[in-house]
This record gives C-alpha cells, structure tokens and sequence, in this order.
C-alpha cells in the first residue's frame, strides 16, 4: 500500500471530436507503444491466473517435505517457500487472488461512482448537492486509511476487502464522471439536442454517456492497479487474505526473515505485484494518448 | 481573498468534519464484537444477563445510537477521545505521543521527494519524447509500481546484511533525545516512503510542465527574447508550479495516513502503528480517535492548500473583473 | 410569427445582476429576415436563446406562432420545437462527434414521428440534398467534413423537422471567407423555396445587410436602433449605429481611405453595472446632460419604419 | 529601402506521414514605415510564415529553406544566442489572442520590464521605459497598469499591453498575426487606429496576417495573398482591389457582400477546396477550382510574374479572363 493514489481530478479531457470514428478505442490503445506493452503485460498475468485455476501445476497449498526454502529448480521453477510449498503455484494463485479483488473492487466502485456522477452532474440540483457532500465526506480520509478501518469495520475475506476497496474508489469516480458531464452538459451538440426536443434521457444516454466514457476508462486502468497495490498492502499487514491462502502481499511478509538468502521467495510475488501496476498504469497511458485530441497527429 | 469567501470555506470544513465523525462512528461500530467482549475475552461468555446489563450500561452500549454519538462527540468537542480498553491510558496520550512520530516521518519524505521529482519531471518534460523523456518515465513508472512493503522489506534486509543495523531493534528515539540517533531512525523509512512519493511528484510536474510550455503567453516570452532558462523557470515552472503545489499538499495529507506500513516495518511507534495495533487487539476507542484525527489533519491540510492556491495564483485572489 | 414584447433575461452571479436582456421587443413577420447586429455582450445570442426556449425569459412574452415560449410545455413544446429551430456558430462543436451524419439527421427523424426505417434514410438523402451535400456524406464522421460542410449539416438538422423559423446565430462567423459566401447563398435560396422566416444574428454588418430586410442594433441589452436594411446600414441614426458603420472595415480602399478617422473610445460597460440614462453616453461623441440621467424610448422616426432609441435625432 | 526580406521561404511540419510543406517559396520584402497586409484562408501557411520570421515555430516545425533578411542581416545563419536578440529587440510581434498571450502569474509592468532586462535596459531605466510604453498605447493610468494583473484588464487593454511590450524596444519590424480577430469591431478600430499612429511615429515595417480582406482594406498599403503555402499574388492595397492579377484574389473579392449593391443576387462563389498538402497537383494549386484555368495551367506551377503593378502567379494574364457570367 503506498500513499500514491492517481489522481482523481479530471487530468483527462472529454472526448475530443477529432478522435471520434476513427479507428476503435482497443486498436488505437494497441497502437499505442505503452498501451500495447500494458496489454501484454496484463494479458500474460491473467493466463497465469486462469492457469492456477486448474491446477495446471502445482498444489499451492501442497508441503513438500523434501524441500523447504529451496532455489528454483526443475520440480519448483521458482523455488520452495519456508513449508516446502511450491511459489510458482503460490504466485499464480496469489495473481488470481489479486485480480479477484481488483476486477470486483473496481466494478462496483465504476458502476456504482459512475452513475452517481453522471446522473448528478446531468440533473444538478438537490441530488448534486447531496452527492457532492458526500463524496466531500468521503474524500476526508485517506484512501489507505479510509481502506483500512473498512476492512477492520467488514472483517477478512476477499469480498470484504473488495467492498472496502470500492468505497474508497466511489468518490474518486463520481468526481471523474461528474466533470466531463458537466462540459459536455453544455456543449452545443447537447444544447442542439435540446433546441430539436430530445427527451432528457435520450440526452444522457446517447449524447452524453457516449461522450464521458473516455476519462472514465482511463481511471478504471488506474483504480485497478491501485486495488492490487491496496490488497496486497493489507495481506502484507495481516487484514486481507488470510493464510494459508495464497497471497502476494502475505508472501513477501513471509519472506521477510529469510530475505536475502531465499531471495525467490519476495521476489517473484513481489515481481507479480509490480507487472501488473506496470501494466495496469501503461494502459492508462495508452488510453489516455488514445484519447487525448493533442496527440492525434494531422 | 475576501472574508466571506474564507467564513464560507470554514463551515463547509466544519460540515465535513461533522460528517467525517458520522462516518467514522457508524462504520466502526460495526466492528465485531462489542466492547465487554474485546474486554473480557472469552470470559464475556459467561457473564450472566444482569452482569452484562450493568456492563452495558457502564460503557454507555443501552443508549439508543443517536445518543451515544452525542455522547461520543461531545466528548470529542472537549478534546476527549475515550480511554484505551487494552491499557486504560486515554487516546488523547497515546496519539500524543504517536503524531510527531508520523509528522516528521512525513516531512522527511517530502522534503527528500519534492526536490527530485520536482527536478525530474521538469527534465523529462524539457524534450518530451526524447531519450531522457523515456528514461525518466520508465524509472517513475517502476517507483510507482514498486509496492511500499517490498521496498521497506528489502531496505530492512539490506541494512541487517550489509551494516549488522537493526532498525527495528531497540527503543525509539525522538528528535528531543537525540538528533542524530533520531535521523539515523527515520532517514531510511522516510526514504522507502519517497521512492512513490518522487514519482508521484515527477509524473505531475511533467504533465503540467508540458502543459504549461504549450501556453501562448511562452511563445510572448520567447518573442521578447527571453533567455530560454527565463522562459523555463520565471513562466514555465511558475505557472506548472500551482498545479504541482495542489498535489504536493494533498500528497502530505495523504502520507499522513499512509505511513503504516513503513511503520509496521520499521517498528517506529507512529500513529500508524497505533492504529493498526487498535485494530489487531479490537481497541476501537484507539481506531475511531486515529481515524478522527488523520481525516481531520486531512481536511486541514486540503484547505491549507487551497488557501496557498489562491495566494498564488492572482485569478484567485479579487473578485473585480476591471482594473 | 415572432412577437417579442419586453423581453429580459437577467442572471444572478458573484458581481451582481447581469442584465444580458433588458427589455427588447421586435416583431418579424413570416416570410421575413430580421438581422439582429451588436458587440459581444449586447445580447444578440442570449435573445437567440430565449427565441429557442434554451432560456426562459426573466420578464416580458415572446410569442412565435402564438406559441408563448416562456410558458410552454408538453405538446405546446413539442409543437414550438418543430416551429423554430436554431443553427450554432460553430458547426464542429454543435454536431456529436461519435455520430455519423445520417445518424444525426435520423435521430431528429426519429424523436419527432416523422420517419422512420427506409424513409428515414430516403428523407436523409433529401435533407442532405437540400442543403447541396451529396448522400454519400451520411456515412462520414463530423471531424471527416470541411467547415463549410458541417454547417450544412448543421441547417440540415434544423430543417429536420420542417420549422417555419430559423434562428441563424453568427452561421458563417467561423467560417473561411471563401466558404461564408456559400453558405449565405444556400440560406437564401432555402428561404426562397420554404419560405423560411429567419433571425439572423451577427457582429458582421457586411453579412447582415446582404440577407436581411430588417436590421435592429443592440447595445448593452436594448435594442438601440431598428429599420430597413439600408436605412440601418447605409444611412444610421443613432450614434451607436453610426460608430459601428465606420468601426467595421469593408473591402474597399476607397471606401477605407474616405473614412474621418474618428474612433470609438472606451469599451463596453459591464453588463451588471449599465450606466444611468443611456446607455451608450460614456462613449458616445454628442452625449448632452440628459443623456446621462434619462434613458430614451425607442422612438418611430419620420422617415418611415424606423425606431430609434436617442434624445438627439 | 527594405527592411524586412524574405526570400524564398520555405517551411515543413513534421507528421506520421512525413514532412509536409506548410511555406513553399515566400518571398516578400517591407520597406521602413510600410503595413504589408498578409492575406489567406485557415491553411495557407500565413501563420507559418509569420513564426518563421521570429523563430518560434512550434514543435515538429521548422524553417527548410530561403532567407530572412533584416536590415540585410540574414536571422537564418545567426546563432541561438544573437537570434534571441533579435527577437524583441529588432523583430516583434503580437498576437492573436489577448487572453491567452499574457503570463497570468505576472504583472503586466513585470512582462514588458523582462523584456526590456532581456536586452540590457536595467533598474531605474526599465521602469521607466515600462511606463512610458503603456502610455504610448494610450492607456490611463500607466502606473496602476503596470502593477495589475492580465485578468484585470479587458480584451482591448490586454492588446495594448501586449503592443507596449512589443514596441518598447523600438523594433524595427512588427509581426501582427491577426491582433484584431479575437476583438469586437470598435475595439478593433482602436487597435487598428494605434498600430497605424505607431507605425508612422517610428517609422515601422509591419507584416500584418488576417483573413479580413477589410482589414487589409483599411490598413495595408500592399498585400500579398497567399494560397497553398505561396503567395499568389501580391500588389499595392488600391490596385488588388480594383483589379486583381491572381484569379483567387479575384475571387475572394468577389465572393463578399459588396457594402454599396442596392440589389442583393447571389455571391459568387469559389467552389471546391483547397489542395491537401500531402498531395498536391503538379501543376497549379488553385487550377481545379478556377474559373479562368487554361489547359497549360494543370501542367506545371506557375512562378510569379510581373503584370501591372502586381506579382502574380498565374499563367492567364486579366485580358484573357472570362467574366464571371460567361463563365458561370
């Protein structure tokens, strides 16, 4: 868990008209030099994931008495842990762990920010207000503190600190949604609508939701990564995933007493961790020049 | 900045914080188990009904909810947090006590982390695309990714291999006993802490360097015939420097809740610390006062920013539209 | 088929009330051009505003085809929206960016009952034919279109629900000189076949005498001076009126060359402060004491349909 | 004698699809106490040619070819160092946008002040000079303008301001690229009527960029109109007017709204639009819309020539032209 968290503010502008019907928003991401790389990246995490999910190799939960804190070899390509389990099996189950938390986490703060923002930014209003003032609340604590007394508040489990997660990311989308909702509120394309008697939800629906989705996209890339930070973070703590269920940020506490000698017992999870905010973060980047009408060359 | 406009921004502050103390009440009043059971451990299950009636009553837990949040905050607006079930010392204390720990751990880190990123990010955006470009951002990226609790692991193991050095060992020494013993406590940690913080820092002043260079008043600053090192500090990193000002701020506001793990590591007894602990030994007078006060600190800290934000920035600071 | 009577739309901000309308009336007959000419903040596109029911006024009716737009709702609306339709300034930004042309066009279609299916797509050919684009611009984006382009797209929106009024606010100001002059022909020959009753808003004096019958001036909220296009433009009264014909530079060195010289000085006032009196004085060349303390009616001239807002003519 | 010279200019942008020649061959000179009105459409490469002259192309572009000459000095061949002197000191422009072109951070004396420090006038000196550069440009007050900030001022101020600081080192050559487009007319007579008084009191050679043919009207003694990154034509102000040499000119004039027709027929217009840069025809650039083009014209691009008081490049001398109801 660091205190980095990406910035909510709308770093992003709304949709530029030049972008509009070119080619699709995946093609121009894999376009993009960073975005293609995050995509690899995040594409070789989520196999692995899968693959442990059939036990494509190792037990994870198996002790191998012939070998406790053993190097990467033959039987264990990346070693042994403290019990003899296999860490190449603990990985992958820990990156699937992760995933779990992240893509849930994640889901629920989107869905459930997003509308928030964008119905309050398009009907202002009293349910602005409201939702303005809570988000305000909400945007008092820390992220990782506020994450924190969630998770104590909620209990263990890995729902649990999905839920706490979302919490924390709500606000954050009502922001990024409610922003360019705002913008593209009063664009003249809107105001056309309104002249030509659209209906209010024909407006948010085709003209406005369209338009928004753009910066809303490229937070989700962000908030992912901020979620596997956070859940790994808490496991490290003791308060997320509970042993002996495999978890990376429980991995590299575990390692600590037997760091630098085991080195492959902290670096691979540690390894895990870190490609997958690469990866996540290069997406964001990738989406992001995508998107913005300043990098599209004549 | 006119009077009314900082009376309006002291009550909305005011709000939040009410409604922070809303949130912090209901949310750890969930937490499991109730007080008489984190008390009395395993003994509470055989208390008969009328002895955890009176218990009840004692610790306030037979108000209707309502009332005990009065009663709670009440408290709370003469300065009184409750007592620590664990250790019977009130939390006022031990937050006393655990504050400056976290403080300096958190000015540490920025005043390691500004200069560099700050410096970085204005040599990444110098030539964006360029070599340096790339290699800067890639160096934040991975400082970014990096989770806290790898790096502090390492530099934990590190330090114990290659100097015999313990940080975690021993007692803590404060900044009042000794200053150099104190450094040699808190430089390391606050480096863990830096190594985010930095690329945080490098990523923003990048991205507002770049968009301030675009600006049309630096093309009028070139077209006088300014010294491109005039251009780039006196209008560039002048105009960058508000946004990059934002963010340090709510940076430490953000630091002053997220040094936890370095503490844990690092076995510095900071409110982190504090908290976690709190946590582990379900002492919610402990979580609920630390929670308070970081959110609090927080609040402050935003509108401590927003303030040096309108002192910067002259748009900000009239409501005149005319000279 | 436009009636504005009074008509004021104030807004409240942080320095004060800013009267972007302060009582404006005309009348525009069907069949009819009125140019409505000003500087920025005079309050030509918030009168567009009201016109299209985007604003209500604060006071004062408007009526158009008898429809009270300050009032209107449901199907009155309904019918007010199929009556009078408006065409942006800026074509790039008034048409979606993610939507194909004839996406566009359909959609007004469609909300409207008007067609749908293979008559849709046959009406958006026509539509497209109407405003001289050819049908194979439907399937393009509108960052695929030239300017000139999408501002035919823009009025092809508008005449989507076949309105008997167009609101034109400032459609050529964005446009390539080159390009303005297309436009200007295609919104004459659309008027001539549909018989349109325009409102065409502009700072141009050039553009506005060339397509209107009747010109009014605004300043500062009021309509100032108001008449015929060539009693307004060749021959003003009004000492605005006159300041804004030598202030806008034609393309003619000779006509340039016999100019006085004499400038306006000083610019315009803050809409939420006005002067007293009229509201032009501070910067008007014969301003006498009256004109500082009494604002003056606007006033029918002799010389026939002309109104005109000054103590001194 | 000429001060400004520009010869054979030539100027690319850098895309995905390679460089592309936004100021193919500009030649131009401006005599001392001479407007030269730079005419053209969005894209003919105007802007381009105005930075060009200063050194502030943006990004991705840069100047290919040619030279330009300022008092016979060529800026092109100077080093980074003796070109930022120029810059401001010999060569100054002014903007587009007002809004936009003031630092917001600063006050408005401590942006012309820099500017005077940047070319050695120092202390008590550049105070001085401040002040009375914003007097020149007719604002009241100068002192109390010096010490606001750009967001205090109006639209009209900010221009002055930013002709003050333009002026206060007495260049010899003033780039105008279109400083009255983002101002109301009256405001924009003013700033005309200033630039003008300015030229004359010190003797100024201005390049002045606009699409506004009235503009040029009014303020330019020669214009040159550009098209497709050349000039196609460039004459005396009353001569273009009266009698074009180049048929775009001719049919820019054309196409807009006379001020004295009692009877309003439609405009005439152009038709088609201009060349995509990235594949321009051999011959002519303005040959597929014009209405005078003769079958030689497709062929090869024509290099100006001089007929009547003008420099036209076009193959179809006036005599031979169609008029345009023959033609239409």
């Amino acid at each position: 868990m660091t205190q980095e968290m990406p910035p909510a503010a709308a770093a992003v502008v709304p949709a530029a008209p030049r972008t509009a019907g070119q080619p699709s928003l995946p093609r121009r991401i894999l376009a993009d030099r960073n975005g293609l790389i995050g995509v690899v990246l995040i594409g070789a995490l989520a196999l692995i994931a899968l693959a442990s999910l059939v036990h494509l190799g190792q037990d994870p939960l198996a002790q191998h008495q012939s070998g406790q804190l053993a190097g990467p070899s033959g039987a264990h390509w990346l070693g042994t842990d403290q019990f003899g389990r296999d860490i190449a099996a603990r990985v992958a189950a820990g990156i699937f762990a992760s995933l779990r938390v992240a893509l849930v986490s994640v889901a629920l703060a989107t869905v459930i920010g997003g509308l928030l923002g964008v119905l309050s930014g398009f009907a202002g209003g009293i349910l602005d207000a409201v939702v303005g003032r809570l988000t305000d609340v909400l945007f008092a604590f820390p992220a990782t503190l506020l994450a924190l007394a969630l998770v104590a508040a909620l209990g263990h489990g890995w729902f649990n600190t999905a839920v706490a997660i979302a919490v924390v990311y709500t606000p954050i989308f009502v922001r990024v949604a409610r922003g360019p909702v705002l913008t593209v509120r009063e664009s003249e394309y809107v105001r056309a609508g309104r002249v030509l008697g659209f209906s209010r939800s024909r407006l948010l629906f085709r003209h406005v939701l369209p338009n928004v989705s753009a910066p809303i996209a490229v937070q989700v890339a962000l908030a992912l990564s901020w979620a596997i930070l956070t859940e790994a973070g808490l496991s490290f703590l003791g308060l997320g995933t509970q042993p002996p269920n495999p978890s990376l940020g429980l991995m590299v506490a575990d390692s600590r007493n037997f760091f630098p000698d085991a080195w492959w017992t902290l670096l691979f999870p540690a390894l895990a961790v870190v490609v997958a905010v690469v990866g996540l973060n290069l997406i964001g980047d990738g989406l992001r020049n995508a998107l913005d009408p300043r990098t599209v060359r004549r | 900045m006119s009077l009314r406009y900082l009376a309006g921004r002291v009550a909305g502050m005011a709000g939040t914080l009410l409604g922070v103390a809303v949130v912090v009440f209901v949310v750890l009043r969930a937490l499991p188990g109730d007080t008489i059971t984190a008390k009395l451990g395993t003994q509470a299950a055989t208390l008969t009904a009328e002895q955890r009636a009176a218990l009840r009553h004692f610790y306030g837990l037979d108000a209707s909810p309502v009332t005990q949040f009065f009663r709670w905050f009440g408290g709370l607006l003469r300065g009184d947090l409750g007592v620590s079930i664990d250790t019977g010392v009130p939390v006022t204390h031990l937050i006393g006590d655990a504050l400056p720990v976290t403080v300096e751990l958190a000015v540490l880190a920025m005043v390691i982390a500004v200069p560099i990123g700050v410096l970085f990010g204005m040599l990444a955006a110098s030539r964006p695309g360029g070599a340096r470009d790339f290699s800067v951002q890639g160096v934040g990226l991975l400082g970014l990714a990096l989770p806290e609790f790898v790096v502090a692991t390492v530099t934990v193991a590190w330090l114990a291999s290659a100097f015999a050095y313990s940080p975690s060992a021993g007692t803590y020494v404060s900044l009042g006993d000794s200053f150099s013993g104190n450094l040699r406590q808190m430089l390391y940690p606050a480096l863990v802490l830096a190594v985010g913080l930095a690329a945080t820092v490098m990523r923003t002043t990048r991205s507002a360097y770049l968009e301030a260079a675009g600006s049309d008043f630096v093309r009028t600053a070139r077209g006088k015939g300014l010294t491109e090192a005039r251009v780039r500090f006196r209008h560039i990193l002048h105009n960058a420097g508000i946004p990059i000002v934002t963010m340090v701020g709510i940076q430490f506001g953000y630091l002053l809740g997220g040094t936890l793990i370095v503490e844990q590591v690092f076995a510095l007894p900071g409110l982190g610390r504090l908290l976690l602990d709190g946590i582990l030994h379900q002492d919610y007078a402990i979580v609920q006062g630390v929670t308070l006060l970081v959110a609090a600190a927080f609040v402050v800290v935003n509108f401590a920013v927003d303030l040096v934000y309108r002192l910067l920035d002259p748009r900000t600071r009239s409501e005149g539209r005319r000279a | 088929m436009i009636e504005v009577t009074e008509a004021a739309r104030h807004y409240r901000t942080s320095d004060g009330v800013v009267r972007a309308v302060d009582g404006v009336s005309f009348v525009v007959a069907e069949g009819e051009t009125l140019g409505l000419v000003g500087e920025s903040g005079c309050g030509k596109s918030t009168t567009a505003k009201l016109l299209v029911a985007l604003e209500r006024p604060t006071a004062g009716t408007i009526l158009v085809d008898g429809i009270d737009v300050a009032t209107a709702r449901g199907a009155e609306l309904r019918r007010l929206r199929r009556t009078i339709q408006l065409v942006f300034q800026d074509p790039y930004a008034s048409l979606n960016p993610r939507r194909r042309i004839a996406a566009t066009l359909a959609e007004v279609l469609a909300v409207h009952d008007l067609a749908r299916g293979a008559a849709a797509t046959r009406r958006v050919g026509e539509l497209l034919e109407m405003v001289g684009l050819p049908a194979s611009v439907g399937e393009r984006y509108p960052h695929q279109l030239s300017g000139g382009q999408r501002q035919r797209v823009g009025i092809a929106r508008a005449l989507a629900v076949e309105p008997r009024v167009l609101v034109l606010d400032e459609p050529v100001s964005a446009l390539d000189v080159s390009v303005r002059a297309e436009v200007m022909n295609l919104l004459v020959s659309l008027r001539a076949s549909l018989g349109l009753t325009y409102l065409f808003i502009s700072h141009d004096l050039g553009m506005v005498r060339h397509l209107c019958d009747r010109i009014a001036v605004m300043y500062l909220g009021k309509v100032v001076e108001a008449g015929g296009w060539r009693q307004v433009s060749d021959d003003p009264l009004h000492p605005y009126t006159r300041s804004l014909h030598d202030a806008v530079p034609v393309a003619d060195p000779t006509v340039e060359s016999g100019r006085s010289g004499r400038t306006l000085t000083g610019e315009v006032p803050d809409p939420a402060a006005p002067p007293p009196g009229c509201r032009f004085h501070p910067r008007c060349p014969i301003a006498e004491d009256r004109c500082r303390t009494t604002e003056p009616p606007l006033l029918a001239q002799p010389d026939g349909d002309r109104l005109v807002a000054c103590h001194l003519v | 004698m000429s001060v400004l010279e520009i010869v054979d200019l030539h100027a690319v942008v850098a895309t995905d699809g390679g460089e592309l020649p936004v100021v193919r061959g500009i030649s131009l000179s401006i005599d001392a106490g001479e407007i030269v009105g730079l005419v053209g459409e969005s894209g003919s490469g105007k802007s381009f040619t105005a930075l060009s002259v200063l050194g502030l192309l943006p990004d991705g572009a840069r100047v290919s070819g040619g030279r330009i000459l300022v008092d016979g000095e060529d800026l092109l061949s100077l080093r980074a160092a003796e070109r930022r002197t120029r810059r401001g000191g010999t060569v100054a422009m002014i903007y587009q946008d007002p809004m936009t072109a003031l630092n917001p951070l600063m006050t408005v004396g401590a942006q012309i002040a820099e500017g005077l420090r940047a070319h050695g006038v120092d202390g008590a000196e550049a105070k001085k000079r401040t002040l009375a550069a914003i007097e020149e440009v007719g604002l009241p007050r100068p002192e109390r303008i010096a010490r606001s900030y750009p967001h205090r001022l109006s639209g009209g101020q900010r221009q002055r301001v930013v002709i003050a600081s333009a002026l206060a080192l007495r260049p010899k050559v003033l780039i105008a690229d279109e400083p009255t487009t983002a101002l109301d007319v009256t405001i924009q007579q003013q700033i005309l009527a200033l630039v003008d008084e300015l030229r004359v009191a010190h003797d100024l050679a201005v390049l002045w960029i606009t699409h506004d043919l009235g503009v040029v009207a009014r303020i330019a003694n020669r214009v040159a109109v550009m098209y497709a990154g050349r000039i196609a034509e460039a004459a005396p102000t009353r001569s273009l007017f009266a009698a074009p040499q180049h048929p775009y000119s001719a049919a820019l004039l054309a196409s807009i709204p006379s001020p004295t027709d009692t009877v309003r027929g439609p405009l005439p217009q152009i038709g088609g639009a201009p060349p995509d840069l990235t594949a321009l025809p051999p011959g002519c650039p303005f040959e597929p819309r014009c209405a005078q083009r003769e079958p030689g014209c497709a062929a090869t691009e024509p290099d100006p020539v001089h007929r009547g008081d003008a420099d036209t490049a076009c193959f179809v001398p006036r005599e031979r032209w169609t008029t345009a109801e023959e033609a239409g």
